[in-house]
């Protein structure tokens, strides 16, 4: 095992860095770059059991060390996903891919990652239950314990591969709801997800987007997302994937630090192509003016100080 | 796509709120004329995507709008400056389709990705004629710079104040033309669909996120399929179009 | 009545601008730089019963395009604040002030309110229930909407001045107790206060704040606030004051356009200790690129797009 | 306290990870040795207070350790970059208690404000004595300055390999002194506290948000009630420090 590696839901990774879903596309864009198998792994687009557009444009908008957006889940829909996508990314992509899974009803949950897990290349499910931006569905199941209980039981009834629960920040107790995951089965929790937000023209007063609402990320969402993964890791056993505004490989170390076992990149893959690549090739200069020898072994080290 | 430090050379107003830059670096990526980069601003996290309206081997000419804070601090970059460039972004127009006398269709802002594609379509022969079309007179620019390239420009300005009184599309009549290819708003793009009597091609405009694909913040829907302006795009056949009408 | 003024229950404002609660102490330190008179009001440091150290140090710590911290209420108590700060400032500002009020238990919020209510120069009160760097108090009256509501029937029952319930962002939805405030009787709600946050120390492997976690403030959380504000005004009928992250007459502005009717300015004036006045001289020629006549007309502007 | 558009003019390495900038601008605001400024950085929200080292009519020197991002761009800008910086803040020293022989205690990048200390007591006939500690001989840095003023200088290192092996207070012995100054890292002042013979006054170093006593980000207890380091100090006086021992 290298200095990097880092095991998560007893498949290792060569590094903790992954990219985000929906930042990602299905790794095919990115794989014209740089060779993406420098990654430990990457979350795939949120997919649905219908292939969706998702929101009206404009879906984007600007903010302070970050940006909105409301795409609105637009995939293929999973038939596609397994009929083209999974085929093409194995040209590219030679390691187990993390398959984000999004729905409007636990039946449709359940279905999408039924399907998923039956592919060899899915080596995880990552179940989000926080995407701010669809309406009648989505967030709700991550801002109330009970549903997001109910979908993540239904959905290990019928999976065999771990299943990670995204979570939602736009709650009062994040750790309430990871702990419901938990002792509902989930073998891991990310988080976290979008903040909702809102920016409006000025000139034409009115919303930018056309969703009125979007969800921020990039870095200005970081302490935000440290203090939750802090508070998560407090509360449950099972792994936690932290993410929000991750851009550096100090960042990633920070991360862990608050004790994520592994980190997801999102925004910065967008203002950045190469981020990813860049923050795995900065990790090891990174480590040493730390003093850290092997990153598996930092994980919630910060604690270790509130202890003493 | 590259990414690349790209040192500002020129960056000179050129009409009303409208500036010219023009960039030193790697152009290899830039393969067609209608391809955009997209450009770090200080202080902005997302890029700003702008067309290529011309390229060499070593610069890349972008005219630019003043649309807010971001365009109005580019505006004042000096020469000498460096700058986080992504280049060759986009499909770009398919000079292949253009038969023996193309038509150009630029409004505002949408003129420049013209210059480099007449450069293009002359060198390879072909009679090019061009339409122009601003709100007025001190808005029009590279009409001249169209001429000067041997292509036969007409100018359409909505008071008047130059050339046709009217839009593009009031421009376009008793023209003669094999093939169109026209960038511009989105109203007006609209315009040319139903106007122009031939098979064409148009560039249009979305804000991005990641402007390579990455991100489906731009996508819009045709006949075949969703197109994400960014990659599939900006330039999208007039075939494909949804617009009900 | 001049075009940057407004109404706030009641009290006419010549402009929209007030300084934050925590950012600008008890007015004194900003009035040996610039006229505070020019502001419409400013909220004066959050004030309890007793006098308060507050946290240990490290109480501030970095963020992109913000900060966090953990100062944990320092303050006189409110008698001095009656004895000493509210005459000191008697001589530099001739304004009715905002009293910023914090307590760790109903009655203390009583207390301070009725006391603070007796004073002429206090024009509101504003009752921080939202405080997320104290324990066992502040935010936890803010994050449950039949607690924020106790507080605001105990309070508005000794009071005659127009309360002001300050609520937390740290909530599933604001909305809902905004909401409660205002059947409980609160004259106005402001919002957001800051979103709690973290960040540790990578090589001494320790948070940064002795407090652990701290309150994110600055332009990084403006969206969030923008979004929050926006749904508040939409759920109640009392007015809103919009802050978090304003930094520049366009947030003013845009701040309004959501529904706010003033706006609060609070980590600029730590960073730029003349923000405000340049705010305010600011405003007319913002107001002029975006065709605005008179401020009062403009606020929740952006909701009659909605409504077309 | 002024806010100020200042000029880089120098910004050189002086020791291990240290840093030397003049910069050039409105010193007015600057009145007493031991105050400090507040710096913006471009990309950084909070300023950086670093101690003022020396000031004329028209230029403000400062002295300042690589201690993360921020300082690591700073000790990138090139001479005639321009900054935004707030002046004059903090107590600084009072030169009125030094009697006529004062003793400066500097510790690491606690020295620069003794500098213009010394030359103030210096001008005013006092026979001023220094003690300077640091980790190493290639840490050391303006002691030959302050011989060059007219103080008599000892340093001390940590590992011997310059002056006294040990602490300042190491080197204090057999000193001759009416009162101190002391600045550096809060161990440092600890121990001078405990063990200085005479009155004197101490320079204290806090995270502070922002540098003129509004946010109460660095709030500390002393025996005459809570001050803020960046208004109320950074100098404080022996007498009123809460240190039990």
């Amino acid at each position: 095992m290298g200095r990097l590696s880092v095991t998560l839901c007893g498949i290792e990774l060569d590094n903790p860095v992954i990219p985000a879903s929906g930042t990602f596309g299905y790794g095919v864009e990115f794989a014209e770059l740089y060779d993406i198998n420098c990654l430990g792994t990457f979350s795939f687009k949120g997919t649905t059991r219908e292939p969706r557009y998702g929101n009206p444009t404009p879906r984007i908008a600007e903010a302070e060390s970050g940006m909105l957006n409301a795409v609105g889940l637009q995939n293929p829909g999973v038939d596609a996903v397994i009929a083209e996508e999974l085929p093409r990314l194995k040209k590219c992509f030679h390691k187990p891919v993390m398959a984000n899974v999004s729905g409007f009803s636990v039946e449709e949950y359940v279905e999408v990652c039924r399907r998923l897990d039956a592919q060899a290349q899915v080596g995880w499910l990552e179940v989000n239950i926080s995407c701010p931006n669809v309406h009648g569905g989505g967030m709700s199941f991550g801002t109330d314990p009970h549903m997001a209980a109910e979908v993540t039981r239904a959905v290990k009834a019928v999976t065999t591969k771990p299943v990670i629960m995204k979570l939602s920040p736009n709650v009062t107790d994040i750790a309430q709801i990871a702990r419901a995951c938990e002792d509902a089965g989930a073998d891991a929790v990310s988080l976290i997800n979008t903040l909702m937000a809102m920016r409006i023209d000025i000139r034409r007063r009115r919303p930018i987007l056309a969703n009125v609402t979007g969800g921020l990320s990039g870095p200005a969402v970081f302490p935000v997302a440290l203090r939750m993964v802090w508070q998560v890791a407090d509360a449950v056993g099972i792994p936690v994937i932290g993410l929000g505004g991750v851009s550096s490989a100090e960042q990633v170390i920070e991360m862990m630090l608050a004790g994520a076992a592994a980190v997801e990149v999102g925004a910065a893959n967008l203002t950045d192509p190469w981020a990813c690549q860049k923050i795995i090739d900065e990790l090891p200069a990174a480590m040493d003016r730390c003093g850290i020898d092997n990153l598996r072994d930092i994980i919630g080290g910060a604690k270790q100080w509130e202890k003493t | 796509m590259k990414q690349g430090i790209y040192t500002v050379e020129e960056n000179t107003p050129l009409a009303e709120g409208v500036f010219r830059m023009r960039l030193r670096g790697d152009t290899s990526a830039v393969t067609r004329p209608g391809q955009f980069i997209n450009i770090r601003l200080d202080g902005k996290f997302l890029r700003r995507p702008i067309s290529v309206c011309d390229w060499d081997d070593g610069t890349i000419t972008i005219i630019y709008k003043l649309l807010g804070d971001g365009t109005e601090r580019m505006s004042r970059y000096p020469a000498g400056k460096t700058l986080d460039v992504l280049t060759g972004l986009g499909n770009g127009f398919d000079v292949g389709r253009a038969g023996e006398r193309p038509l150009l269709i630029g409004g505002g802002v949408g003129t420049p990705p013209m210059y480099a594609l007449a450069k293009q379509l002359l060198a390879a022969g072909k009679r090019v004629q061009a339409v122009l079309g601003f709100n007025s007179a001190a808005d029009v620019f590279y009409a001249d710079e169209l001429r000067d390239l041997g292509a036969a420009v007409r100018v359409a300005t909505a008071d008047g104040s130059r050339g046709v009184k009217g839009f593009v599309t009031d421009a376009l009549a008793g023209l003669d033309y094999s093939y169109y290819y026209a960038c511009g708003p989105e109203p007006m793009l609209r315009a040319v669909w139903k106007t122009a009597v031939t098979d064409g091609e148009l560039s249009f405009e979305e804000r991005m996120g990641c402007g390579f694909g990455a991100c489906m913040g731009c996508t819009c829907k045709t006949l075949t399929g969703f197109k994400r302006i960014c990659r599939d795009g900006p330039v999208l056949r007039k075939g494909e179009l949804l617009w009900d009408d």
